[in-house]
């Protein structure tokens, strides 16, 4: 089912950028997404929903695959089974037919090497001479776009039936941001530098831009500059530009992770345990933050939390997971009387 | 996310603990087949050879391994060591006034226990001297500090063998005559039988070391995450020392080895072995002691299947061009994945 | 090299605003810090104790090699330095760039195309090569990918020292032209005796190119390299291409090799496969290590440093103690005459313990860049982050 | 031996040292530290002009045993010989960089020997391929350099297609470079003369270690001894570096040759190869090489013979470029040990001779000339005149048009058990008897 579902759906890229207008309904949609791990189930048949601006909590004992689901729509991990649509357009999948790809990379080299062979059975040597030379260089050249992977190259997998997921710096274009359970931000670069290349896939200038000091590239360093200091003064970082991360206290490093993630425009925010490790004061403030950045920015939430008090206080929808299993959905209200979640939390507390 | 990776990613490691040993067997069979399709009847002997050399890089890939495994350093000086190696037991035997083979046995076996007991002794303590002085201080600092000792040390040592001693070739008895065992299809020579013999001795007793004493298994934690290990009483800096011990005494007794079965050394030997004997660490998964062993052996093919083919001068070419390969489709090397048992 | 020391001062001030402050200043800084180069350099040789060790024009000479390095450094820190790639086998491009020359300048292929223009095609084929040696290795990381561009380095002699009809084999590739000044530097021009139009030659290509990596430093591009220096995943978590990231800078770090490559054929006027093997690309390893990784200034200083250290230094330490008269000092039973050993049989020892000594003391470098000094003391767990499964297959697809 | 034991103990004692950051214990040099003695010692004589003659050679690390044997040379012949109205000392260059010989150390060693205005005369270098470095440069300065050992023939002759005059681009007519060593051509065609001629060997094995002379030597004598009417049943090139020839012993033994020769020097294992051709019952086999395994006794350290141990029967032979009956080579050999207390090296009777040259022609210029630049030019000049000859260590020689020695003799030698030693077999002059008869 999930293969036909990839290979209905339009290319990730060209789908992401037609639906990126559309109003209403589900921003992303995961279907039966399951992930093994060796023999154990991490994700089991998850199907999960994000209607477009809201503030969906992702909650659940420990080892319940909570991160593990947020990594597959990052893009960091592949599902063994499943979909995830993100705007109408399937951006992560199991790959289909991945062994048909390396047949592309050799098929053009195979067919000058054909005519090369062909050339010297006829005993044409000039052309032969040729031939050989350029099939090195086709095969040079195709191997390097199977490195380096070029869009137009993704645009073309579809049509030969073949789907990859796409890359975590893809899903980014595509509008997805995220935060880390474990901070991690670039500790020996200034904060300002880290919203910097938060916005990275949001810049334009090309190596010869740089090299060159063009407009294009001073025009867009400053805008850039003056932009990644608004984030940070949105987080609550004013003026705290030229810090190196690491120098930050917990407090500011998860809020300048957040910064980081917004600089990357995304439509959908992954915060993975944003107030993990937070003292009450910081938590609400935390919170705020989360509020405003789904008001102000309309930017749809996808939140994973430990802390109750946040969950209910600002989620509109709750999704609890346990054992990788979906055991419970719906609004804070409902799923706080579930007595599953209850007893997932309370009763038989899981290691 | 990478912590329930880990814990749920547990139960390969019975898998992984057989794949050393069959991807070996493997190993060996092709390039059996690949050297008597080359070779024609000379194949027996050419395979013999291409184990003992390969038995001679395992044994000195074994401590590059090791090393890396627990401190993560390339430690570009062990290819010295194991050249040191070299020099100390013709030193041990030109005193003892032994100028050739000998053949009354018991007699024989002495002087080999000396000798290897004596190299191994020096250089495992000369290892330790060098993490002491060079290493230690440098194990917080930036990544490559180390490696550029590293290879300092490497330079020193040279030069205190080519103007201490010889600047040239130096001759070393072979003590081990060298008579050949007939089995009708093929014969193999007395050094051969000892040198693939000791390797493959030092070999498990390695392993029995790591996996069944208290010390290995505390260089296995200190391997794998030295601030747990330093919390649960692991004494780090003996732990590592230890190791350094162990792997530059098999880096010395692969010296001897060296000695006995080439029969000459030189002060600049080191290099050229080294970067070999990394190689197959590399190849066989760094931090890993099957795969050090298994790349050894995959190296010692290699060489001989290129020379047999007539492409010796491309023989290095053919080394790296193959390391290149397998990282290519494994980029953690052909057993790299067991992170588990490095040691 | 002190004189070239001259950083523009950073302020504590929005970082933003320095960099677009000092866009066009920093690049006329390493002007004016080469003209001084170009201008003190050359006196300094005429001071002792160094007007001992030779003639203003051995030394002017001697600089020009070491502008070799200096380039070699330089375009290795980008990738080391600055991407984190460890790069072993960095003389491989050098020896590209140097035989691209030798095919493009000399009777070999009787071609006798003008060194100025060699010097763009010959950096052009070496990033070509950069990106080629580059694209195998790019999942890789840590000592993996040390390993594999070691072996590249290996392999590249290898295949020019038995490629006998293509490269002329051990006898390597003679009579390469010099360039021409045409009349530029006086009456004879770039020559064998002459140093002077090479040593101005190499200070234009160095100081050109560091104004080229210090504005790279400076974009987009330099961003993300120190980004997946610092951490990969996140990196690729915040939209940034690792792959074509890291094959530029495999690419402009080979520019570079190519760049020097050229002009170190062109004065040496001989090309032969032994002269790229692993010390160059050691070498080059350690002027970027000890110059400080990261920092392009220190790195050129480190590199001139180190150069000058080996290639006279070194060489000339006997003659300085014999001229000493030191006397006879008995260490126990050894009697030892200081002034009677024969340095030269001791350089590679010296060597040596210069390198542990200055890693001992300065692990950072001798000009650590402001991240590295930073960075001292926490350095294995991005490698460690690096070990579980699932990240790498993140990357690799 | 007893002190090259405490060679090691000290050795690890100064390793222990080292380590702790202090500097090395000086431990038993070989012979090296002779080198500066001269320089040392004769101090200019009162009212004689000071002048020095260039060394360019590789001294330290795999080099040394190459460079410091052939500066040995040059030391003892300024010691022995004297010019009136001149004092003679050395101007030491090493073009060793970490251990290898590097051409563009070498290039910049001739540059600095070019500006010491009082160098007349270098001898040097040792490397053809530091040679090819060098030579545009002391061209460019007309600094007459004498090579003890190039012995590729590209350097003076067209060779493989290419002029040596492509070497001097400055004053393509006006040479500054001769050498004393015959090149490799004449020593491959006189191995193949062994092989087919003297041994009546019909078949052949060829190897060679990938570097200059090796591989030069190694080509000429394949096409020589197929020339003659043999047939080469494999050309293999183990690189310099290998230390470990079973597998290539092995192949060879089931080809099953009359005769292996072995282009090549015994650093890059040629002694060790011999050896394990013994240990794999192919010691009845002929073994050949160039003068690069004629390199003493057995009794020499680590010589060809030495390593080959007790290898060579009566079948191992090797070539040198020169007449063997040389006048006085015993009074030489018997000076040397006098003074550097070691056997002399391969080359060391070679730089004698180039600097017998260049005292011979300071003798004959010198007199009245008291401006360097002048003396320079004369000497080279005088050097570069191919009429003019030489009463040298070697014999008497003259220098062609292109540099190369007018002496085109090869000596032939086989092993002899008994002495343990090379023994004079017979010579060749190839002005008399050229290629390919």
């Amino acid at each position: 089912m999930t293969a036909e579902a990839a290979l209905g759906t339009t290319t990730a890229t060209s789908a992401a950028d037609a639906a990126a207008g559309s109003g209403t309904g589900m921003i992303l949609s995961a279907r039966a997404v399951t992930k093994r791990f060796g023999g154990l189930v991490a994700v089991r048949a998850v199907d999960f929903e994000i209607p477009r601006g809201s503030i969906v909590s992702l909650i659940g004992p420990n080892g319940a695959g909570k991160t593990t689901f947020f990594n597959i729509i990052a893009g960091l991990t592949e599902p063994t089974e499943g979909v995830i649509e993100f705007q109408e357009a399937t951006i992560v999948a199991r790959p289909v037919r991945a062994w048909a790809e390396p047949i592309l990379w050799f098929a053009l080299p195979a067919v000058t090497a054909v005519i090369a062979a062909l050339a010297l059975l006829a005993g044409i040597s000039a052309v032969a001479d040729v031939l050989v030379g350029l099939t090195a260089v086709v095969l040079v050249g195709s191997l390097l776009i199977a490195v380096i992977r070029p869009r137009w190259y993704l645009n073309l997998l579809p049509r030969f039936g073949i789907f990859r997921s796409a890359r975590p710096n893809d899903i980014v274009t595509f509008g997805i941001g995220r935060t880390f359970q474990n901070i991690r931000l670039f500790a020996n670069m200034t904060s300002l530098e880290n919203v910097l290349v938060g916005m990275h896939s949001r810049m334009h200038a090309t190596l010869p831009d740089a090299a060159l000091r063009l407009r294009r590239h001073r025009d867009e360093e400053r805008t850039s500059r003056v932009k990644a200091r608004e984030w940070l003064a949105y987080v609550g970082l004013k003026g705290r530009d030229d810090i190196a991360a690491r120098n930050l206290p917990y407090g500011d490093q998860r809020r300048l992770e957040i910064a980081r993630a917004l600089a990357s425009e995304p439509k959908l925010l992954l915060l993975d345990e944003p107030t993990a490790g937070m003292n009450p004061v910081e938590t609400t403030q935390m919170t705020a933050l989360i509020g405003k950045i789904r008001t102000e920015l309309g930017i749809t939430i996808l939140l994973i939390e430990h802390d109750m008090r946040v969950v209910m206080g600002v989620s509109d929808r709750v999704t609890v997971l346990d054992h990788g299993e979906k055991i419970a959905e719906g609004t804070p209200e409902v799923v706080r009387a579930d007595p599953k979640v209850i007893e997932a939390y309370l009763g038989a507390p899981t290691a | 996310m990478t912590a329930e990776a880990t814990a749920l990613s547990g139960p390969r490691f019975p898998v992984a603990r057989l794949r050393g040993p069959l991807i070996l067997l493997l190993v060996i069979l092709a390039s059996y087949a690949v050297i008597a399709f080359g070779a024609g009847e000379q194949a027996p002997a050419q395979f013999i050879n291409a184990v003992t050399i390969g038995a001679l890089y395992a044994l000195i890939a074994l401590g590059y391994t090791m090393v890396y495994g627990i401190i993560e350093l390339i430690n570009f000086a062990h290819g010295e060591i194991f050249m040191c190696g070299s020099f100390v037991s013709w030193s041990v035997i030109t005193t003892m006034g032994i100028t050739g083979a000998i053949t009354d046995i018991p007699r024989l076996v002495i002087v080999l226990v000396v000798v290897f007991l004596i190299s191994m002794l020096v250089m495992g303590v000369v290892g330790v001297i060098i993490e002491r002085f060079a290493y230690r201080r440098l194990r917080n600092a930036p990544r490559l500090a180390p490696l550029i000792t590293a290879i300092g040390v490497s330079f020193i040592l040279q030069n205190i063998i080519s103007v201490g001693i010889s600047n040239s070739v130096v001759t070393i008895p072979q003590l081990i005559p060298n008579t050949k065992l007939d089995f009708g299809v093929f014969s193999i020579s007395v050094i051969n039988v000892f040198v693939i013999a000791l390797a493959l001795a030092l070999m498990v007793a390695l392993h029995l070391f790591i996996t069944q004493t208290r010390l290995g298994t505390a260089m296995r934690s200190t391997a794998m995450d030295r601030e747990a290990a330093q919390l649960m009483g692991v004494n780090i800096n003996t732990t590592i020392a230890i190791t350094f011990f162990i792997g530059s005494a098999l880096a010395g007794a692969a010296g001897v080895v060296q000695g006995l079965y080439i029969g000459v050394t030189v002060f600049n030997i080191g290099f050229n072995y080294g970067l070999k004997a990394f190689t197959a660490a590399v190849l066989g998964g760094i931090g890993n002691t099957t795969g050090a062993v298994l790349g050894g052996f995959v190296i010692g093919f290699l060489e001989v299947i290129s020379q047999v083919y007539g492409y010796a001068n491309w023989s290095e070419a053919v080394v790296f061009g193959a390391l290149v390969a397998v990282l290519i489709f494994r980029p953690t090397g052909i057993l790299g994945q067991q992170l588990a048992d490095r040691a | 090299m002190t004189a070239t020391s001259t950083v523009p001062p950073r302020r504590p001030s929005p970082i933003g605003r320095i960099r677009a402050f000092f866009g066009g200043h920093q690049s006329l800084a390493i002007i004016a810090g080469a003209a001084v180069v170009l201008l003190v350099l050359p006196q300094i040789a005429l001071l002792p104790p160094f007007s001992g060790f030779g003639t203003q024009k051995d030394w002017v000479g001697g600089f020009s090699n070491a502008g070799v390095f200096v380039l070699l450094a330089v375009g290795l820190n980008v990738v080391v330095g600055l991407a984190g790639l460890l790069d072993l086998g960095y003389a491989a491009f050098f020896a590209i760039g140097a035989y691209t020359y030798a095919y493009g300048a000399s009777p070999f292929l009787n071609l006798h195309i003008p060194f100025w223009i060699m010097l763009i095609v010959g950096a052009a084929v070496a990033a070509a090569f950069g990106i080629l040696l580059g694209a195998p290795t790019l999942r890789l990381r840590g000592d993996y990918l040390a390993i594999v561009t070691l072996g590249f380095g290996e392999i590249v002699p290898v295949v020019i020292l038995n490629a006998n009809n293509y490269t002329n084999g051990t006898n390597g590739i003679t009579g390469l032209a010099q360039p021409s000044a045409y009349g530029l530097f006086g009456v004879d021009g770039f020559g064998f005796s002459n140093p002077w139009p090479y040593f101005v030659t190499v200070v234009g290509i160095v100081m050109v190119t560091m104004i080229l990596l210090y504005r790279l430093q400076d974009s987009r591009l330099g961003r993300a390299w120190v980004a997946i220096r610092e951490d990969e995943l996140a990196a690729a978590s915040m939209g940034i291409n690792t792959v074509t990231t890291k094959l530029l800078a495999f690419s402009i770090g080979a520019t570079t090799s190519g760049l020097a490559g050229v002009f170190y054929a062109s004065k040496l006027g001989v090309v032969t496969p032994d002269q790229f093997g692993f010390t160059v690309s050691f070498t080059a390893l350690a002027m970027v290590v000890l110059g400080g990784m990261g920092n392009t200034l220190g790195v050129a200083a480190g590199a001139f440093v180190i150069y000058e250290i080996q290639s006279t230094g070194l060489k000339q330490l006997g003659q300085v103690v014999q001229s000493l008269h030191l006397p006879v000092v008995a260490l126990g039973p050894i009697k030892v005459d200081i002034g009677s050993i024969n340095f030269i049989n001791y350089q590679y020892l010296l060597y040596g313990l210069a390198l542990v000594g200055m890693m001992l003391l300065r692990p950072e470098g001798l000009f650590p860049s402001r991240r590295r000094r930073q960075e001292l003391h926490e350095d294995t767990d991005e490698v460690a982050e690096f070990k579980s499964a699932e990240t790498l297959e993140a990357i690799d697809r | 031996m007893k002190l090259r034991n405490l060679g090691v103990l000290g050795g690890i004692a100064a390793l222990t040292l080292t380590a702790c950051g202090s500097s090395a214990t000086p431990v038993p040099t070989t012979g090296a530290a002779a080198t500066t003695g001269p320089a040392a010692t004769t101090g200019p004589a009162a009212g004689s002009i000071a002048v020095k003659i260039g060394i360019e050679l590789p001294m330290t690390g795999g080099e040394a045993p190459n460079g410091v044997p052939t500066a040995n040379g040059v030391a003892l012949a300024l010691a022995k010989i004297q010019v009136p109205g001149f004092t003679v000392t050395i101007n030491q260059q090493d073009d060793a960089v970490n251990g290898v010989h590097s051409a563009t150390q070498g290039a910049t060693n001739i540059g600095t020997l070019v500006n010491d205005a009082s160098v007349l005369f270098v001898v040097g270098p040792y490397n053809s391929s530091v040679a090819q470095a060098e030579i545009p440069v002391s061209n460019a300065a007309g600094l007459m350099q004498c090579s003890p050992a190039n012995t590729n023939p590209g350097l003076t002759k067209t060779w493989g297609g290419v002029d040596p005059k492509t070497l001097r681009p400055t004053n393509p007519d006006k040479i500054a470079y001769v050498r004393v060593a015959t090149t490799d051509d004449l020593q491959g065609a006189a191995g193949a003369d062994i092989a087919y001629n003297l041994q009546g060997k019909k078949t052949a094995y060829v190897l060679d270690d990938t570097q200059t002379y090796g591989k030069g030597i190694a080509d000429v004598f394949e096409t020589q001894f197929k020339a003659l009417g043999g047939t080469v049943l494999g050309h293999d090139s183990p690189p310099s570096t290998t230390s470990d020839f079973t597998s290539e012993v092995t192949t060879i033994s089931g080809k099953k040759p009359d005769y292996v020769y072995y282009g090549g020097v015994t650093t890059s294992g040629l002694g060790l190869f011999r050896k394990q051709m013994a240990q794999q019952n192919m010691a009845s086999t002929d073994f050949g090489g160039g003068d690069g395994i004629n390199d003493g006794s057995a009794a020499t350290a680590s010589s060809f013979l030495q390593i080959a141990g007790d290898a060579g029967d009566p079948n191992t032979f090797s070539t040198v470029a020169a007449t063997h009956d040389i006048p006085g080579l015993d009074a030489f050999n018997s000076a040397y040990k006098a003074m550097f207390n070691t056997d002399p090296g391969s080359y060391s009777a070679a730089a004698y001779a180039c600097t017998q040259v260049f005292l011979q022609a300071l003798k004959s210029v010198g007199t009245g000339v008291t401006d360097l630049a002048a003396l320079r030019s004369a000497v080279r000049a005088y050097v570069a005149t191919p009429s003019n000859s030489y009463d040298t260590q070697l014999g008497t020689l003259s220098f062609d048009a292109n540099g190369d020695t007018s002496q085109k003799v090869i000596s032939y030698y086989g092993f002899d058990a008994t002495s343990k030693d090379w023994k004079f077999i017979k010579q060749r002059d190839f002005t008399q008897q050229p290629l390919g008869q």
